[in-house]
């Protein structure tokens, strides 16, 4: 379920300051914080240790070795199918992604190493429509899924997503089935190792692909779950508290193998991956 | 029967009805009549229309096919690790004399069923249910599986939250794409969301002509777009949430004729056309070898959804 | 875990009438039964209900069609292993059942049809120490089940069982490890299909054994768990409410498929049977 | 250190011990006097009093094992359906090197501890993420696994019960027979029943010199045969419950030796043999192909049981 409107919270709330400094305000304790020292922080806030939301680009330079990632196949661009509008033509929404998000798509996909590991990694754009789960977004994950198959890669995936993308209607939610088979067939072969992590918020049918891992690790103080409040409230006639969907509640409930803040995430993948034996092999 | 909004016209016309036929008076004409104007209403009906008669609380229910079309139906209970959600039938009978899996979503036809089968939500041990019965279908028994499906969509509490509902949505689902016999899912009603797809994934998914198939309910929908449910209809049309728009996207294999006037008001009928085309997809699915059969419907699901390179 | 000295509540309370009637007390109701009247409806009290225990032999004649069922391979014996003596030694607990139970172990295992259709049987023989877990008992049990597998036939087995045999310590535990193993490469072939019957009671490994059933049926009203009432009492330094293990409960719980009185059994697994389509086909 | 009921002849000696050393007097003579005594205590332990030391509380549990001889361990948690059970610790590290899954039951050596572990008897969530990892290690990571069993027993409790703890046992037992991994695991202490079996079966196992592995623990045996616990120690001798005994019996494949006094007394020494232990057999059993291995540990379960024709 995509939750538009709530603009505020994803793109940072960026104070100019004197000169060329940039400050931000942080979303947690309300201090000002330089930019430059929250991005060398994995944009966790020095005082009060609030992870802020990190693009797909700046998702990769922290997670894949440097200079490692390729970006996988042609670029697959997200269409109209239904002529849908809801405040705004979904064509001009698309349009004006092109413009300032530069991504055609909600993942970003390809192959690259972690800690030295050839992997392929795969990471939601909450940029993009709130990392919603169009055909576009949902072919690429697919994609990703047949290529960490095909050359007996590890597979990575760093999920953000507000669900559903209302806006492709029928075609988003069979974008679920479409990357659960993938996922099926991924499965199968002796081996294989899927790495799911979550990180703030995953909802609706990409939790259930994120559930799918056969590690699950989070990032602490996430949420995750069926829907935001917003639809929760409308579907339940009353709120949804916020403690069910977090992820330190999901982990004592079974539902997570591990939980980390965004500065030990790294380590702890290449961590597992080390872990895990040749391919195929023991 | 309760009428529903856009069939108010008839109204007059049944209480007419009634009256003659309490003082045997002759009714044939009005009948002719009442009969034209319901279909000239349901000709025109809108996508949201067609969600209301989808909703129609006399509509018959998977429990009603179930029992109607299968002979020694036994249920089957429990997820083997926490529950057996009530809101889930399942169990094996006998189809025509050849014995298959038929499972469905319980919704109820009175507030008080409604409330003890959550209106046909299912909770994450529904799922999980149904993810071990395919199982075991696939495996053991080695028979088809028929899905009848009415659901709002899955299941959304705080309790379903912490019991792993996206996991056990994921588990059924993933089960219903790896069973190697021939999966048919009849949407019969609501087809809300992952609630649906959940349970609904298969070789051929038929819909009903009054039923509805989407990504999220017209209210809920205009709730996350508009922040409120008030162009609930306006997204009802733009959901392309009908058989027939699904149809022709490709998305669903086959429509399954409602009269004009609902199954509501045909229910024997449209129960009867229900099994003859369950019975007819079966006589082509069995025709294939599993391998084939499953390798086409993993094919369909990956190829679904509209992009451009 | 084993229960004795219950004898009571194992061997019928026959109460010899005048001249040939033997008649029987209800153990719920109290009431006076004619015996012939208790056999022929399947040892349930025609005034209450109560399920009577039955004896293994009594269980197959009511199971599997007339005539139809063979005993498999060679009588396999238990054996005084560990040298045990409790009350009384174990070998003369052992010589005195073949005498009066008449089997060398606590499971009749064989061939037979059921509503014609060919199947491996078991039937826990409780009259058989408690139809309690030995050596022998659990090789009997892994033979069947190679059977079923080698001839793929469905397997039925009826459970009654106080659990793991104390006497034969250490090896009374690895028969459910063996025939866990046993039932492994059972489910491993296509269109294997092993139907658990659950009677009053079935405890401790044999229940974990039970469990493995891809269908699970209960007789109502019977008791399945961990351990029996004293062992829990021991462990628990609390009495264990008898509820947490009443079948109807577990239903409830997910852990049961389907729940009948005596009556209705065969008839269930009838129908259980030919809702199999053919072994390894569709 | 507590000492056990048969170690008191020791109990003058360590008072006159510490009071040689409070006055720096020499002890070197009495240590020697101290341990000449405790050899002869050790030697005649009865199967008992073995029960006893492997219950001593100072004792090596799984978590010194496995936090002592893997770097770099990371836990998982969870059974993916209720509940992450904190009475088995389970997860990877590195074992000379080498990545390996490691579980074991988290007893505790004080009551708070132990509330907390329910002294190490697994709930079916216990269980069932045993059960889960081990597929996945089976699958996913092909690591060898390494299990630490210190158990008095499953957990019997009416929760535990209903949430399937007979069903959960059998999980994990099959899962285990099914790994396709070498499997070792390393009894430390208790090897309670059920509860021990359901996490300790394996192509190896190994137990050190004073634990215990009993279809029963003597209390609840002499609960069953005697109505009473008195028969405990009778019962214990009886079981066979002893490394020694069960090693002779072909039930286990090693045993580690303790010092005589015990793995209380001489931890780091223990943890080294074990440490000496794991890497021998390790070796062994990855010279093997992973088929080969399996099929033979399926063989010495299916054949355990001693009957006649
Ligand atoms: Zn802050
Ligand atoms: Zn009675």
């Amino acid at each position: 379920m995509n939750i538009f409107g709530k603009k505020k919270k994803i793109v940072l709330p960026v104070i100019q300051g004197d000169g060329q400094d940039v400050k931000v305000r942080c979303n947690s304790c309300g201090r000002l914080i330089d930019y430059d020292t929250l991005k060398e922080n994995y944009k966790i806030c020095p005082y009060c240790g609030y992870h802020f939301r990190m693009s797909a680009t700046e998702r990769i330079s922290v997670l894949a070795d440097k200079g490692t990632f390729d970006e996988l196949g042609e670029p697959i661009q997200s269409v109209d199918v239904l002529n849908f509008t809801d405040t705004v033509p979904y064509k001009k929404r698309l349009a004006d992604l092109k413009d300032t998000v530069g991504l055609p798509n909600a993942i970003l996909a390809g192959s690259g190493k972690i800690g030295g590991i050839q992997c392929a990694i795969g990471v939601f754009a909450f940029e993009f429509l709130n990392g919603t789960l169009g055909s576009a977004t949902g072919e690429k994950l697919a994609e990703l899924i047949r290529f960490a198959g095909k050359n007996s890669l590890p597979l990575v995936v760093v999920f953000s997503s507000a669900g559903e993308r209302v806006q492709e209607g029928i075609f988003s939610l069979m974008q679920v089935a479409k990357t659960v088979s993938a996922l099926n067939a991924y499965k199968e072969k002796e081996g294989s190792l899927f790495i799911s992590v979550l990180t703030n918020p995953v909802l609706g049918g990409v939790a259930s692909i994120a559930m799918a891992g056969d590690v699950i690790i989070a990032e602490s103080g996430s949420y995750v779950g069926v829907s935001g409040p917003r639809i929760s409230e409308y579907v339940m006639k009353r709120s949804l508290p916020k403690e069910a969907q977090k992820v330190e509640n999901l982990m004592k409930r079974g539902f997570v193998d591990i939980i980390t803040d965004r500065k030990g995430l790294k380590d702890t993948i290449i961590r597992i991956l080390k872990f895990q034996n040749k391919w195929g092999k023991l | 029967m309760k009428l529903l909004p856009f069939e108010k016209p008839l109204e007059i016309l049944y209480k007419e009805l009634e009256r003659r036929k309490r003082n045997g008076e002759d009714t044939l004409h009005l009948e002719e009549l009442i009969e034209k104007q319901m279909e000239e209403i349901y000709k025109k009906l809108t996508p949201f229309d067609t969600v209301l008669v989808a909703r129609h609380p006399d509509r018959p229910q998977p429990q009603d096919y179930i029992n109607a079309l299968l002979t020694d139906f036994t249920e089957f209970h429990g997820d083997r690790v926490s529950e057996d959600d009530p809101a889930l039938i399942a169990g094996f009978g006998f189809f025509k004399g050849m014995p298959v899996f038929a499972m469905g979503t319980r919704k109820g036809h009175n507030i008080h069923e409604r409330l003890k089968y959550h209106s046909g939500m299912l909770s994450p041990s529904g799922f999980r249910k149904a993810a071990r019965l395919v199982e075991t279908v696939s495996h053991s028994f080695k028979v088809p599986i028929i899905s009848f499906v009415d659901t709002p969509g899955a299941m959304v509490s705080p309790q379903s939250e912490m019991s792993g509902q996206v996991e056990a949505i994921y588990k059924s689902l993933s089960a219903l794409l790896n069973a190697n016999v021939p999966v048919i899912s009849v949407i019969t009603g609501e087809g809300g969301g992952l609630g649906a797809i959940g349970i609904s994934t298969g070789d051929r998914i038929l819909m009903l002509t009054y039923s509805y198939f989407a990504v999220v309910s017209p209210e809920a929908g205009s709730a996350i777009l508009f922040k409120n449910t008030e162009a609930k209809s306006r997204v009802a049309s733009q959901l392309h949430l009908t058989a027939r728009e699904l149809l022709s996207l490709n998305v669903i294999d086959g429509i399954i004729e409602e009269p004009l006037g609902g199954a509501q008001r045909f229910k024997n009928a449209v129960i009867k056309s229900v099994g003859d085309a369950l019975q007819s997809e079966l006589e082509t699915l069995l025709k294939e070898p599993v391998t084939e059969l499953k390798k086409r419907r993993l094919e369909k699901y990956e190829s679904m959804g509209v992009f451009t390179k």
